[in-house]
């Protein structure tokens, strides 16, 4: 196919600063087909300028750039993407095919040696990784063996299935197996020059080689200008800043049907501000697409902009398995609502008690859909009874419920007394970030009056919230669901069972089997010990359709014992795009993972239509 | 027409929240170009209000009802302007203030800006209205200052107010006055913080200045005796209306109202008899009121007339540090008070005179120990039982100053501005807590009686009395622990004489009757040799001359007693001064004195002793027989 | 004279010692520590991160060691004028600085002479002219300055010069200085988006200084020198200006060291809604996430500042009050 | 003398005929005179504050405002968490008096709700044809008035269907004017509270600094340098931290408040030892210390009052501060939040650039804190000036 030269670097080419458009894809490229996306193949040219609260969000470009070894389309499933193409045997041995010709974005080729560099130099070097390889490259605690096959071929084995490498390596913070060797073997102790090194320790105040070279290691962040990328831009600002220049990577692998290399857009300028101002910003025509921070709430007042800067507000799906779920501390300290709230009646009551409908109304204009914190109907494993198990709003089931369990002593205002005698006031932590989370609480907290049960907000900062669950001082606190509402059964169902520590729902146990049994404590309840053993089952599952079986009982197990209560879901993120921007679709799901936000609808296959 | 000003029935009111007062009622009176007319009267009778009226200068709450205040403005030709029809801030108004007339204020101590040198706020007039470089400006600023007596003019002129004596900051204000040549000079008790020969410089320098330039004068004072010298004519007024107007022949030769005929009798002269009482316009009864009862009693037993306060060897340096921004600059030590010795026996009266600056309220705050001494001791007679004053604890000190009170030299800064006149006098009662609210209030009226005020000023703040009248507030607050000592700082320079009088009867029979101690420092030497049982003669920090008052006055034996008596001046048209006398910086300096009392660091000196306790500084080795000649 | 210079500054140093100590006692007194924040950042977000590679970073970042050690390394790497890491930048904190200090210096300054320039006219004419209708419309606009909050002010700002006229407002220089280094043409810039943060600032603090100055003011309005000065025949305002107002400056002077702090404290949120490159929104990003480096180093660059600030008051104060300058009325 | 013909004619001698009498007393007294020399300090202090007019009124307004968080629950038409959620963002409804040229008192019209789905904009609209009088103290939502017992009587209230949203609602349908009448119990209160502290330690402080001089002000001086370079934001977000979470919201904001006034005063207390150490040089304050007053009096009597204009101006312009700091709390997060409600929260609920577009009657609450602030500023004025001698 004829490859185009790209406008923007012609003078450049013809200079000979870059090499010419054949030179630069890969002989394999990856070729987009628009077309089958439902896109439209486009031109050259323009920035996109998108707003960013912090210094660290300059992340995004890597999650937004979504080029990964392996990629997940938006239909959900794994295709290869820097990969020509890979292979899985027994779910154990997986082959990578590299591309030929391919070249990191300064020219430099791409090769197994950046994950020879990686594997060898940085993954099991002592120096460099005293803690040894990351959770998701060991099974069982062995890490896997690793051969380089050729210069495009590598290939990595365990002794049993790992079905988390894939998922991880497709996620929007990958788990990054290569390296630009080229670049960093100059600071490493052993590979570059001892002397420079040490010198630059000294004229950068380092505390060592590692120190030395990790601060050079930024493919995350994007914060390293000299680090070569294989994402479609390439930031060229060096932080400190406020605003960030991204440049087209002219050796990135995509091209279109038509032989143009991606992307279409030549610069990104991500300006940073506070994130209070964004949407206010954003009203005012100053970003071209933007979906962080914004919410539901600005959506009126975006839309008064549309008209006067020229862009449109779409609403988007979140993903998330609620946007807003009570969490009952199951491993709360105080003794007597441990009990209760490992007390599953009890919990189903609570759902029963919420006016679903009513908060739908007030708080999200009745487009939210009301239920469980559990998966999304766009989920292959979705079923109408998860969504609406214990979730109608039914006060007489709910008192039934709560007489059942013995709670049937009132006082004189109508509240339930718990067996010491204290009126039954539970109180909820929130973060308080927005003034959304205590409206619905206040929300709740009238409907469950009803059932004789005091809601009590108790707004705290985000670390001490976190810590005070940890330690068990929180009988119940609100936070957003489940963060993969859309999984297919190849992903790892980690949130629905105890496994780290973050866990409002029982942090305890998830500590336990964070650290395998050496902290926290061990599930008591026998519903969570089978959901830990419905993930053990999960991460050696031998196809995927016993991988769904064990995603559906533990989604059951879920939508039976409420562990954690949902209010909504499927709310609307809206995404404000310029009207020049084409291939944005109308709805899409607004996810951080799966779908690494925009990464999976490929911004480097938006372009701008002239006027 | 002929005159400067003429005042026609001039009335001026004063709106308070009780109502309105009436300070001025229907004042006529005239100041011809080049003459002095003096203004003399009770004190609060009006007199700095219709000064504050021709200057255009009155407080907000004061209001010129009726009358006019004509001005023949000598700079524009004699055209002839109605102040009263001008509004205060007008241009017109500002020209003629400052310009054509201007004024001494009475206060001298809190009339300078504290934050301007004495060169600035002086030339700051001369500027207003002369045309002036600058560097003229400070040549003239400098003539002026030496006019009026400063010893280092040029120096003088980047000093601050706070770094002067009262003389000084008084010669400032004169400087201030004078400095635009004015048609008309308003002069309100110019001369009360200064001693008799600088006041006599002073009025030189006026009269100087009057024939030289044709000013005129309205002189305000208490003093008969300056009136008597300086003036041409006078008016005398008595709440806020003029009793009887002439010239001084006129009125000292042939007075005409009883208040005039009362006032005249009222000013103590030397030759008083021993016991004689000056007779005051009104006399007043205490024997009555609360002030007479219970006062702690002098133990029986004890020698009556024991010696109550003993100071000896008293020294105080003030070192000012002349800063500069770099270097520390060097330090001037000023030695204000330079061994000075004497006692006080019980219920005497000991006076002090000296030339202005000389440390005369520098040794009565060492007493008070509101300042601390470099050398020397201050022992303190309380019942018997000797203290060292300077060696006493806060607490005990605090039981001890109820013992001993002082009556400031400066009434209006020692009252607080922001206190009722009842909350002032109540104020040393409240610390001491003695007696009840009740008794309290009830002893505050009666001091105020005693002093002459009206009680019913007694919730008035004292910004809104007059000089006068505030002394006797201080007066009055000074009385109320009834003290075994009482030191009073020129206690009566404001006051005139019918009121003058009556005090100083109050003070000699409080003497009398509760045995009450003074030390008493005056310039006013008649005032003084009728007071004081035995005078003090202070100079240059020292004391000079000490002896009892019936032979000081009338045996002055050092040199500086003698020259000031030669410049007191005596309400008596017969005994004029005669001002070619005096020198421009009022004393000389002491080093330059006839041989056996000329004083100076190397002159070495001591006192020497006269018989009838009459005592002499002189060189060291004079015979009597010399200083007796 | 400059005895009292040198025996100042001397007097500086355990004062700065002894702010650095709260300082890091202050930053190390919320619960928890950059990585805890880290993580519920990252979580609120809906990002989720590996508990390992957390627990990585604690070791790596030295935050296990204890506070005095650590104190002790901070203070010292100062005194070398290495002002720490921050972890949210991942950059030593001197470059993260960059010219956000000379810019909040900028600010601030620009402000209280704004402040001042404003609230001197207007404090002398409603002293001058005690109730009357001039005295009572500027208090009330004063006041209504003063009453509404900065952040909101700036807020409704940002709207209506957007709505009005179009512009989008925010930030110190046009895009295209952002990160250039400084010329001509990037001061003219700077100079012309000043106006609007100056404005929102100083709105808040011309009211007191207005309301201080006509209090001060008459109060002296009263004293015997000012009769004095006006009996020279000085107009009313030039007596008023000369005497005193220079006596009310005293209190304004010795105000000059607290003013830097509270502006910059007051600065601060405005930077923050405004997108202002100052010191402002990082000092306050740094706190909230717990950026300890770089948020003590921020507090000690301020409160050398301010220290500075109160040094150079009193200097003044000295300069300009003969009274404590010659110490005369002190000799006891 | 060769001037006397320069000076004219000599002056005739006049005599006054007015007799002379050495006891007379100056002026008459009228009744209303004596009532005043008889009168206490108070007394005077009180009849002088009452000559400044807007003083009065703004005393009188503030008596109002805090007589009524007495009486809050009577006062406002709606109890403080009563939601409307069928009349979220309703806009501010208006009193009419006169229906279609005839009069009928006062009432309110009907509102039409519509949600506009393409921008989800809730619209609401006038309904001429449904008409609500307004009735006085009538029955509404029930409360509990200071746990003396229950009541459902409101000062205005509607006729039954109709709603009063005087100011609009906000984003749980909940009525301004009601938020804003409650609002004012915790905006009006706690933070005085804070100033009381500061001040009463900025005057000790500040205060015995400037009294003593010497080495206690040195190392006050430097103990507010160190506290002073701090700029207080920090300082707000480390200590709040370290409150205990199990405090109720008001609890921690009134620790925060006392916090914020413990480091507040060195502005102040800076300005008083200043001020202290010039008019300690004052004759009278020496008067005072020969009298045997202790420092206490001296400071208290004597000094303090000299500084009396500052400080009242100082105090009252605190009060925004007070008010107010609460919503830059709430900016970080550290203030009061809901369900709390103060003007501080409700303005903090503003802060958002929808509402200025969308829902700018939620602005309103800047309002009353103005009204209160000015109050507090002319009150200010009038206590000065009963305190003035020179009035
Ligand atoms: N600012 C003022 N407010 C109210 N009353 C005043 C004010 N100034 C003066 N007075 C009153 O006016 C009267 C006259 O005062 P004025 O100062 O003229 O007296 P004076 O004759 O100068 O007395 P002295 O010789 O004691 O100075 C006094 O009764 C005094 O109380
Ligand atoms: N605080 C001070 N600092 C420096 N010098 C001072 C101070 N107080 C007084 N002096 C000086 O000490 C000397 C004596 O002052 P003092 O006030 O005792 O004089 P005085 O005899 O009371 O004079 P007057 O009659 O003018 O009141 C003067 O030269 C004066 O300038
Ligand atoms: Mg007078
Ligand atoms: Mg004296």
């Amino acid at each position: 196919k004829d490859l185009v030269e790209i406008p923007s670097l012609v003078t450049e080419v013809e200079s000979g600063e870059l090499p010419p458009i054949g030179k630069r894809v890969p002989q394999e490229p990856s070729i987009v087909d628009l077309d089958a996306m439902g896109k439209v193949p486009g031109n050259y040219g323009g920035e996109l300028r998108i707003l960013m609260g912090k210094q660290k969000d300059t992340r995004m470009m890597s999650v937004y750039g979504y080029a990964r070894l392996i990629a997940i389309d938006d239909k959900l499933q794994f295709s290869p993407d820097i990969l020509k193409s890979f292979e899985v045997k027994e779910g154990r041995e997986f082959t990578f095919h590299l591309r030929k010709g391919h070249r990191w974005s300064d020219g430099h080729p791409f090769t197994s040696e950046d994950f020879r560099y990686f594997w060898e130099d940085i993954a099991t070097n002592l120096k460099m990784s005293p803690r040894g390889l990351p959770t998701a490259l060991l099974v069982e605690k062995k890490p896997p063996s690793f051969e380089v096959i050729d210069t495009t071929t590598v290939r990595y084995t365990w002794h049993k299935p790992n079905r988390q490498f894939i998922p991880w390596i497709a996620g929007p913070r990958p788990l990054q197996l290569y390296r630009p060797a080229h670049y960093h073997k100059r600071f490493h102790i052993d590979h570059g020059d001892k002397q420079e090194i040490e010198g630059l320790i000294k004229t950068e105040r380092k505390r060592d080689w590692v120190d030395l070279h990790s601060t050079r290691d930024r493919w995350y962040r994007m914060d390293n200008i000299k680090q070569p990328t294989l994402q479609p831009w390439m930031n060229t600002t060096k932080p400190p800043a406020v605003r960030f220049v991204f440049l087209r990577n002219p050796f990135y692998h995509r091209i279109d049907t038509k032989g143009h290399q991606l992307p279409y857009i030549d610069r990104v300028l991500m300006s940073l501000g506070e994130t209070k101002v964004i949407p206010a910003k954003s009203g005012s025509g100053d970003t071209d697409l933007q979906g962080r921070y914004l919410r539901l709430d600005h959506y009126t007042f975006l839309k008064d902009g549309e008209a006067r800067y020229d862009y449109s507000v779409k609403l988007w799906k979140r993903a998330q398995g609620a946007h807003m779920a009570l969490y009952p501390n199951l491993n709360a300290a105080d003794l007597q609502w441990r009990e209760l709230l490992r007390d599953a009646r009890f919990r189903r009551a609570l759902s029963l008690a919420i006016n679903r409908h009513e908060i739908n109304q007030v708080v999200y204009y009745g487009l939210a859909s009301e239920g469980n914190n559990t998966v999304l109907p766009i989920s292959p494993l979705y079923r109408p009874k998860l969504q609406k198990a214990w979730a109608e709003f039914d006060l007489k089931q709910a008192n039934e419920l709560l007489d059942a369990i013995g709670l049937t002593k009132r006082n004189d205002k109508g509240l339930r007394l718990m067996r010491n005698g204290a009126p039954m006031i539970i109180p909820v932590d929130t973060a308080g970030e927005s003034t959304e989370q205590v409206d619905v609480l206040e929300l709740i907290h009238d409907s469950w009056l009803k059932v004789g049960i005091k809601l009590f907000t108790r707004p705290s900062q985000r670390e001490v919230f976190r810590r005070r669950i940890v330690a068990g001082q929180t009988i119940m606190s609100v936070w957003s669901g489940i963060s993969n509402g859309i999984p297919t059964a190849s992903m790892n169902p980690e949130e629905l069972a105890p496994s780290n520590k973050y866990q409002l729902q029982w942090p305890q146990w998830g500590l336990w089997s964070q650290t395998s049994g050496k902290m926290g404590e061990a599930p008591a309840l026998p519903e969570v010990r089978r959901l830990g053993e419905l993930h053990s089952d999960w991460l050696q599952a031998a196809s995927t359709e016993d991988q769904e079986k064990i995603w559906k009982e533990m989604l059951d197990i879920h939508a039976d014992q409420i562990f954690s209560i949902g209010i909504v879901n499927s709310t609307l993120q809206p995404i404000l795009v310029n009207n020049r921007l084409r291939n944005v679709p109308t709805n899409g799901f607004y996810n951080w993972s799966p779908g690494a936000y925009f990464g999976v609808y490929k911004p480097d296959t938006f372009w701008y239509a002239n006027r | 027409m002929d005159d400067l000003i003429r005042i026609n029935d001039l009335r001026v009111e004063f709106s308070l929240l009780g109502g309105t007062i009436e300070a001025v009622k229907g004042v006529s009176l005239r100041i011809r170009p080049g003459s002095t007319v003096a203004l003399v009267g009770e004190s609060g009778s009006g007199k700095s209000v219709i000064a504050q009226s021709i200057m255009g200068i009155l407080p907000k709450v004061g209001r010129i009802t009726a009358g006019e205040i004509l001005f023949a403005d000598p700079d524009r030709d004699g055209e002839v302007i109605d102040i009263v029809s001008l509004a205060p801030d007008s241009q017109d108004m500002r020209d003629i203030r400052g310009g054509s007339i201007s004024i001494i204020f009475q206060e001298p101590m809190t009339s300078l800006s504290q934050f301007h040198t004495v060169g600035d706020q002086i030339g700051e007039a001369l500027h207003l209205h002369r045309d002036i470089g600058p560097r003229e400006g400070r040549e003239l600023v400098e003539k002026m200052l030496e006019l009026v007596g400063f010893p280092d003019p040029a120096a003088a002129i980047d000093t601050y107010a706070f770094e002067l004596s009262g003389g000084l900051r008084q010669r400032a204000m004169i400087a201030m006055a004078l400095v635009c040549r004015p048609a008309l000079l308003i002069a309100d008790e110019p001369t009360t913080a200064l001693d008799v020969s600088i006041q006599a410089t002073i009025l030189k320098l006026i009269k100087e200045l009057q024939v030289e330039l044709g000013m005129a004068v309205l002189m305000i004072t208490h003093d008969l005796g300056v009136v008597a010298n300086v003036a041409d004519e006078v008016v005398v007024l008595y709440h806020g209306q003029v009793m009887e107007s002439g010239s001084v022949e006129d009125i000292f030769g042939n007075p005409g109202h009883k208040y005039l005929q009362a006032l005249i009798k009222a000013v103590p002269h030397f030759d008083m008899k021993t016991g004689e009482r000056l007779t005051p316009v009104h006399e007043i009864d205490y024997e009555s009121g609360p002030l007479m009862s219970a006062k702690e009693p002098w133990p029986s037993g004890l020698d009556e007339d024991a010696t109550l306060l003993s100071v000896s060897g008293l020294t105080k340096h003030y070192t000012t540090r002349k800063q500069s921004w770099f270097g520390s600059g060097e330090a001037t030590k000023i030695t204000a008070v330079d061994g000075v010795n004497f006692d006080i026996k019980r219920g005497e009266c000991l006076g002090l005179v000296g030339e202005s600056g000389c440390g005369k309220s520098s040794v009565s705050k060492l007493i008070m120990r509101a300042i601390s001494p470099n050398e020397g001791s201050v022992t303190f007679n309380d019942r018997g039982n000797m203290v060292d004053l300077f060696s006493v604890e806060d607490e005990e000190m605090m039981q001890l100053r109820r013992k001993i009170q002082m009556i400031f030299q400066d009434p209006v800064g020692s009252l607080n501005p922001r206190m009722t006149v009842f909350d002032i006098i109540r104020e040393p009662l409240v610390i001491h807590e003695i007696g009840s609210a009740r008794e309290q209030a009830d002893m505050v009226r009666e001091l105020v009686r005693l002093v002459g005020l009206d009680p019913r000023f007694l919730n008035r703040y004292p910004h809104s009395f007059s000089g006068g009248q505030r002394q006797r507030i201080g007066l009055a607050r000074a009385l109320a622990l009834k003290p075994d000592l009482l030191i009073c700082d020129e206690p009566v320079s404001a006051l005139d004489v019918s009121i003058q009088a009556q005090v100083l009867n109050l003070f000699k029979d409080l003497q009398k009757d509760l045995n009450l101690t003074y030390l008493f420092i005056s310039h006013n030497l008649a005032v003084v040799d009728y007071i004081a049982d035995r005078i003090a003669v202070m100079c240059r920090g020292r004391i000079v001359e000490i002896a009892p008052r019936e032979i000081l006055f009338r045996n002055p034996v050092h040199h500086y007693t003698r020259r000031l008596m030669a410049a007191v001046p005596y309400p008596d048209l017969k005994r004029k001064l005669d001002f070619s006398t005096f020198d421009k910086s009022g004393s000389d300096e002491p080093e330059s004195w006839p041989k056996p009392f000329a004083i100076g660091p190397d002159l070495p000196s001591a006192m020497f002793d006269l018989g009838d306790e009459h005592y002499v500084l002189a060189a060291e080795g004079t015979s009597p027989r010399e200083l007796a000649s | 004279m400059i005895s009292y210079i040198i025996q100042r500054c001397l007097i500086m140093i355990p004062t700065l010692l002894a702010i650095s100590m709260i300082v890091f006692f202050i930053i190390e007194l919320p619960p928890g520590d950059y990585l805890e924040s880290y993580v519920a950042e990252l979580q609120a977000q809906g990002e989720n991160i590996d508990p390992d590679h957390i627990e990585f970073l604690r070791e790596n970042y030295g935050f296990g060691d204890p506070p005095v050690q650590r104190y002790l390394s901070w203070v010292g790497g100062m005194l070398q004028g290495d002002f720490g890491y921050s972890f949210e930048y991942k950059l030593p904190v001197s470059e993260v600085v960059g010219d956000r200090l000379f810019l909040t210096i900028l600010v601030s300054m620009a402000t209280i002479l704004f402040t001042w320039l404003i609230a001197f006219p207007i404090g002398i004419y409603s002293a001058t002219h005690q109730y009357s209708w001039g005295d009572y419309g500027l208090t009330f606009i004063g006041l209504l300055g003063l009453a509404t909050p900065n952040f909101l002010l700036a807020l409704i700002l940002l709207y209506f010069a957007n709505v009005v006229f179009g512009t989008s407002i925010g930030g110190l220089m046009d895009a295209e200085f952002i990160g250039k280094p400084w010329s001509l043409a990037k001061a003219q810039s700077v100079l012309e988006h000043l106006w609007i943060p100056v404005v929102v600032i100083g709105t808040s603090g011309t009211a007191g200084m207005i309301r201080r100055l006509r209090a001060n003011l008459l109060d002296e309005l009263q004293k015997q020198y000012v009769t004095t000065a006006k009996a020279k025949g000085l107009s009313p305002f030039k007596a008023l200006v000369k005497y005193p107002l220079r006596a009310a400056m005293n209190f304004f002077i010795s105000d000059i060291g607290n003013l830097l702090p509270s502006i910059i404290s007051g600065a601060e949120l405005v930077a923050v809604v405004m997108s202002l490159p100052t010191t402002g929104p990082i000092l306050i990003s740094a706190l909230q996430s717990q950026d300890m480096y770089l948020a003590g180093s921020f507090l000690m660059f301020l409160a050398t500042l301010t220290v500075v600030g109160v040094l150079i008051s009193d200097l003044l104060l000295a300069w300009l009050d003969p009274r404590i300058r010659l110490q005369g009325a002190n000799a006891k | 003398m060769s001037a006397a013909s320069r000076k004219g004619a000599k002056l005739e001698h006049f005599v006054s005929s007015e007799p002379f009498n050495p006891q007379m007393v100056d002026h008459a007294v009228s009744p209303e005179q004596e009532k005043y020399y008889l009168a206490s300090q108070w007394q005077l202090m009180w009849w002088k504050f009452t000559r400044h007019r807007l003083a009065v009124v703004s005393g009188a307004f503030l008596l109002v405002t805090y007589f009524s968080i007495l009486i809050s629950e009577f006062l406002a038409p709606y109890a403080l968490q009563t939601r409307n959620v069928d009349f979220i963002f309703s806009p501010p409804q208006s009193v009419h008096v006169i229906h279609e040229g005839s009069f009928v008192g006062p009432f309110v019209y009907g509102t039409n709700y519509k949600l506009n789905m393409d921008n989800l904009q809730r619209v609401y609209t006038e309904d001429k044809s449904k008409i609500y009088r307004l009735r006085y103290f009538c029955s509404g939502d029930e409360y509990d008035f200071w746990g003396i017992g229950t009541s459902n009587k409101h000062l205005v209230c509607v006729e039954k269907g109709g709603t009063l949203f005087l100011l609009g609602t906000d984003r749980l349908g909940r009525d301004i004017l009601s938020r804003v009448i409650y609002g004012a119990r915790i905006s009006l209160t706690i933070g005085l509270i804070g100033i009381t502290l500061s001040f009463s330690l900025a005057l000790l402080i500040g205060g015995l600094a400037g009294y003593y001089g010497g080495l206690v002000d040195l190392i006050t001086q430097r103990v507010i340098e160190v506290i002073q370079s701090f700029p207080q934001i920090p300082l707000w977000m480390a200590l709040s931290a370290v409150l205990p979470v199990t405090w109720s919201p008001l609890w921690i904001y009134f620790a925060i408040t006392v916090i914020l006034a413990m480091l507040d005063w060195t502005g102040l207390a800076r300005a008083v030892r200043s001020k202290l150490l010039s008019l300690r040089e004052e004759e009278y304050c020496l008067a005072a210390q020969l009298m045997g007053a202790r420092p206490k009096r001296i400071i208290g009597r004597h000094l303090l009052p000299g500084f009396m204009s500052h400080l009242i101006a100082s105090a009252t312009l605190s009060i925004p501060t007070i008010i107010l700091g609460e919503t830059a709390l709430s900016f970080l997060g550290l203030g009061l939040r809901p369900p709390i409600t103060s003007w501080g929260v409700l303005l903090n609920e503003a802060q958002n650039i929808s509402v200025i577009a969308l829902y700018p009657w939620l602005i309103f609450p800047v309002v009353p804190v103005v009204f209160v602030i000015i109050a507090f500023n002319f009150l200010g004025d009038g206590l000065r000036d009963a305190a003035d001698p020179y009035k």
